[in-house]
């Protein structure tokens, strides 16, 4: 038994019918309780008032944004190293579900910004760094949609996403330099082990960022197959016409 | 309903947008993923006819 | 140098379209290809001067040996004829040209920009590139399109005189060119349908 | 190697090579600034810097995708790989030519445009320096790009999607730069970061651009 088996369409499209149910129902249910939760059964913030309640989404979205470029990467990685079809579909599939979360994370962030800030749209690193990636997912879904050949699009894209991501880690680097930020640090700062926002808030958000990792997963399996089918009526086809 | 106070807009609006974007996103992946489906099956059957 | 094929296995889109193709050409031998189109000629031709990767089987002998002429000849409109070919003898570390101009009767038209030739000039002057690169190998993908009976004359005479000098040829045409040449039919090698030779394709099958 | 420059930098002078069209796009973006911001001395001495970096980024980008797809069209790409050159080497020296003939040029001009624009007296030194450390690294970035939308119809616009986004740490720290010096303010951070990217660039970048072209070309 190996992980690798699953790299095969058919293989891999049987084991997603089974796990996509679970999975959309768990993501589902946590994403409206997280956020049911977050909207009606938190209290306002003593300094940011009701605009609290936007954490429980803008935290999630911008965790995701930023993981369904890191798991497009290495999927890319691994069509580029071991040529199978299904991760290159994977990340082709994941982009889009990618670059929503983005401009949830980035309207999110301006409405939460104008109130705090003052102001709708703040050249703070962060947010800077976010467009950045917006346009970075703009660039690799309209590159896969140009090229006919699906293995030679795999290729080039995979290839995008690589330097892509060595660029856009320069990106964020050098709008530090640029502009120091008016946001605030991180909210869950996981590898210290301390927090920064209070428990009330806690439990909540960690609900709806679970919420949106499972939902992100189901997105990109039920979307997968979809690539899946799409290529194998390709092939399909293709094989008949040679029949003939 | 809680009370949003002055900030009602904000908040409403970004679980608004949060929600029509995710909507959204979940429909057009659902019909493209219901499409990709039912030509799949016509041209297997058509195929398994043939041979 | 010999340019051997061993069990060459290839695709084209993700569907194979040849399997098993074997051919080897000895120094001084021409080999012509026959078949329809889409058989698979130009694929073959591409994947032994090394542009696309075969899926499977081996090629030896043709690293850094062949010159290759395809569909487009590679010419700049805005450089003349003389230029055009010094600049492909140069690329191969070669600086004479004469022996390619006079194969091909360009001296005429030496000093013209390559834009303005007619389309079998142009041909006469993508096949002269052939003699400038100095390489023994020589693969043509159907090589006479739009040349008149003279060039197809000059054309068969300077493949007859690099098989002359020790080199060979592996061509894809359609017109007997008055050559001592073997023929091979690709169509005994085109891929089956059902065939499994590691396309892309066949992982959605 | 030296044939291919010498035959690129001879196309990009005859006719219909696009030389000068970097420059000329250049010079009327610079002009129109005024026009689109106001003619006062003080507002267009504090812009200069950024604009004229902008400028001439967007020059660059103009003449990208000719810098491949021209030679794509009439197989010449197909017969270089075939040549004893390494493609690395190939796209290496596209991308020196496209520098010369575009990126070299918009350093030149730069001064005099920006006398146009009222830069500041102490400007002119980073502006320049900057634009020469930077240029080069927006060609090989646009070489990646070109070799990337190679055999996509009509692949101009999807290359300056594609290209744009790569261009923002160059443009930061190179506008950056010459923005602080035109201030009076220290800017060699700024320099020595635009120059690793430059160098690593100009190192890193020609293998991704031969792989993708080598994809490209199947």
């Amino acid at each position: 038994m190996s992980i690798w088996q699953y790299a095969n369409p058919v293989k891999f499209l049987a084991l997603s019918e089974r796990v996509q149910p679970v999975l959309w129902v768990l993501a589902a249910a946590s994403v409206i309780t997280g956020l049911v939760w977050g909207f009606f059964g938190t209290p306002d913030d003593y300094r940011q008032g009701s605009t609290v309640k936007i954490i429980f989404i803008h935290v999630p979205s911008a965790m995701m944004a930023i993981n369904a470029w890191v798991m497009m990467l290495v999927t890319s990685l691994i069509w580029l190293i071991r040529r199978h079809h299904v991760s290159a579909l994977a990340a082709k599939a994941a982009a889009p579900v990618g670059m929503v979360m983005t401009v949830i994370a980035l309207i999110t962030g301006a409405l939460w910004g104008q109130p705090m800030w003052g102001t709708w749209w703040a050249w703070d690193p962060r947010l800077t760094s976010f467009l950045i990636l917006f346009l970075f997912y703009l660039g690799y879904i309209a590159l896969w949609a140009a090229i006919e050949d699906p293995d030679t699009a795999a290729d080039l894209t995979s290839i995008l996403c690589l330097v892509g991501s060595v660029f856009a880690l320069l990106s964020r680097y050098a709008v530090n330099f640029w502009n120091q930020g008016l946001h605030q640090g991180t909210s869950v700062p996981v590898a210290t082990g301390g927090r920064t926002v209070d428990d009330t808030f806690f439990v909540p958000l960690l609900i709806s960022m679970a919420g949106f990792v499972l939902l992100f997963l189901a997105l990109v399996l039920y979307r997968t197959g979809t690539e899946i089918r799409t290529r194998r009526a390709a092939a399909l086809l293709a094989r008949a016409e040679r029949n003939l | 309903m809680p009370d949003l106070g002055k900030y009602a807009f904000e908040v409403l609006s970004s679980y608004g947008a949060t929600l029509l974007l995710l909507v959204g996103l979940l429909a057009l992946t659902l019909r493209r993923g219901r499409t990709a489906r039912a030509a799949l099956k016509k041209i297997e059957a058509e195929i398994k006819q043939d041979g | 140098m010999t340019l051997r094929v061993d069990n060459l296995t290839l695709a084209r889109g993700g569907v194979p379209v040849l399997t098993g193709v074997s051919l080897t050409v000895e120094p001084g031998q021409a080999l012509i290809l026959r078949g329809p189109n889409g058989a698979g000629k130009t694929t073959l031709l591409r994947t032994i001067t090394g542009l696309q990767p075969p899926l499977s089987g081996q090629i030896t002998g043709a690293e850094d040996q062949i010159a290759y002429a395809g569909h487009a000849d590679g010419l700049k409109a805005m450089l003349s004829v003389r230029e055009n070919l010094m600049f492909w003898a140069q690329v191969f570390g070669r600086t004479d040209i004469t022996a390619a101009l006079d194969a091909y009767a360009l001296h005429p038209l030496a000093d013209r920009l390559a834009g303005t030739l007619s389309a079998g000039q142009k041909r006469r002057l993508g096949l002269a590139r052939l003699l400038v690169t100095g390489r023994p190998i020589w693969i043509l993908d159907e090589p006479t399109v739009s040349l008149d009976k003279d060039a197809v004359a000059q054309f068969a005479a300077a493949v007859r005189a690099h098989l002359g000098q020790g080199g060979s040829a592996l061509m894809a045409t359609h017109i007997d060119l008055g050559l001592e040449a073997d023929v091979l039919d690709l169509t005994p090698f085109r891929a089956h349908a059902s065939a499994r030779a590691g396309a892309s394709d066949e992982a959605f099958l | 190697m030296i044939a291919l420059l010498i035959r690129d930098l001879r196309l990009a002078l005859r006719a219909g090579g696009g030389f000068g069209l970097g420059l000329a796009f250049f010079l009327i973006v610079t002009v129109l600034v005024p026009f689109s911001v106001g003619p006062q001395p003080e507002l267009l001495g504090r812009i200069a810097a950024g604009v004229l970096w902008l400028g001439a980024l967007l020059a660059c980008l103009l003449s990208l995708d000719r810098l491949l797809a021209l030679d794509y069209e009439d197989g010449t790409l197909d017969l270089l790989v075939t040549a004893p050159l390494p493609l690395e080497a190939v796209v290496s020296i596209k991308a020196l030519a496209h520098w010369l003939t575009t990126g070299l040029p918009l350093v030149l001009a730069a001064p005099v445009l920006a006398v146009l624009l009222n830069l500041p007296p102490q400007g002119f030194a980073p502006l320049v320096i900057s634009l020469a450390l930077g240029t080069p690294a927006l060609s090989v970035i646009g070489t990646f790009g070109a070799a990337l939308t190679v055999g996509i119809k009509r692949g101009g616009l999807l290359l300056s999607l594609l290209v744009l986004p790569l261009y923002v740490p160059t443009l930061i720290f190179g506008a950056e730069a010459a923005r602080r010096g035109a201030m009076g303010m220290q800017h060699d951070t700024y320099l020595i970061m635009l120059a690793g990217i430059t160098f690593a660039t100009i190192a890193l970048m020609p293998f991704a651009s031969a792989a993708v072209l080598r994809m490209g070309l199947r």
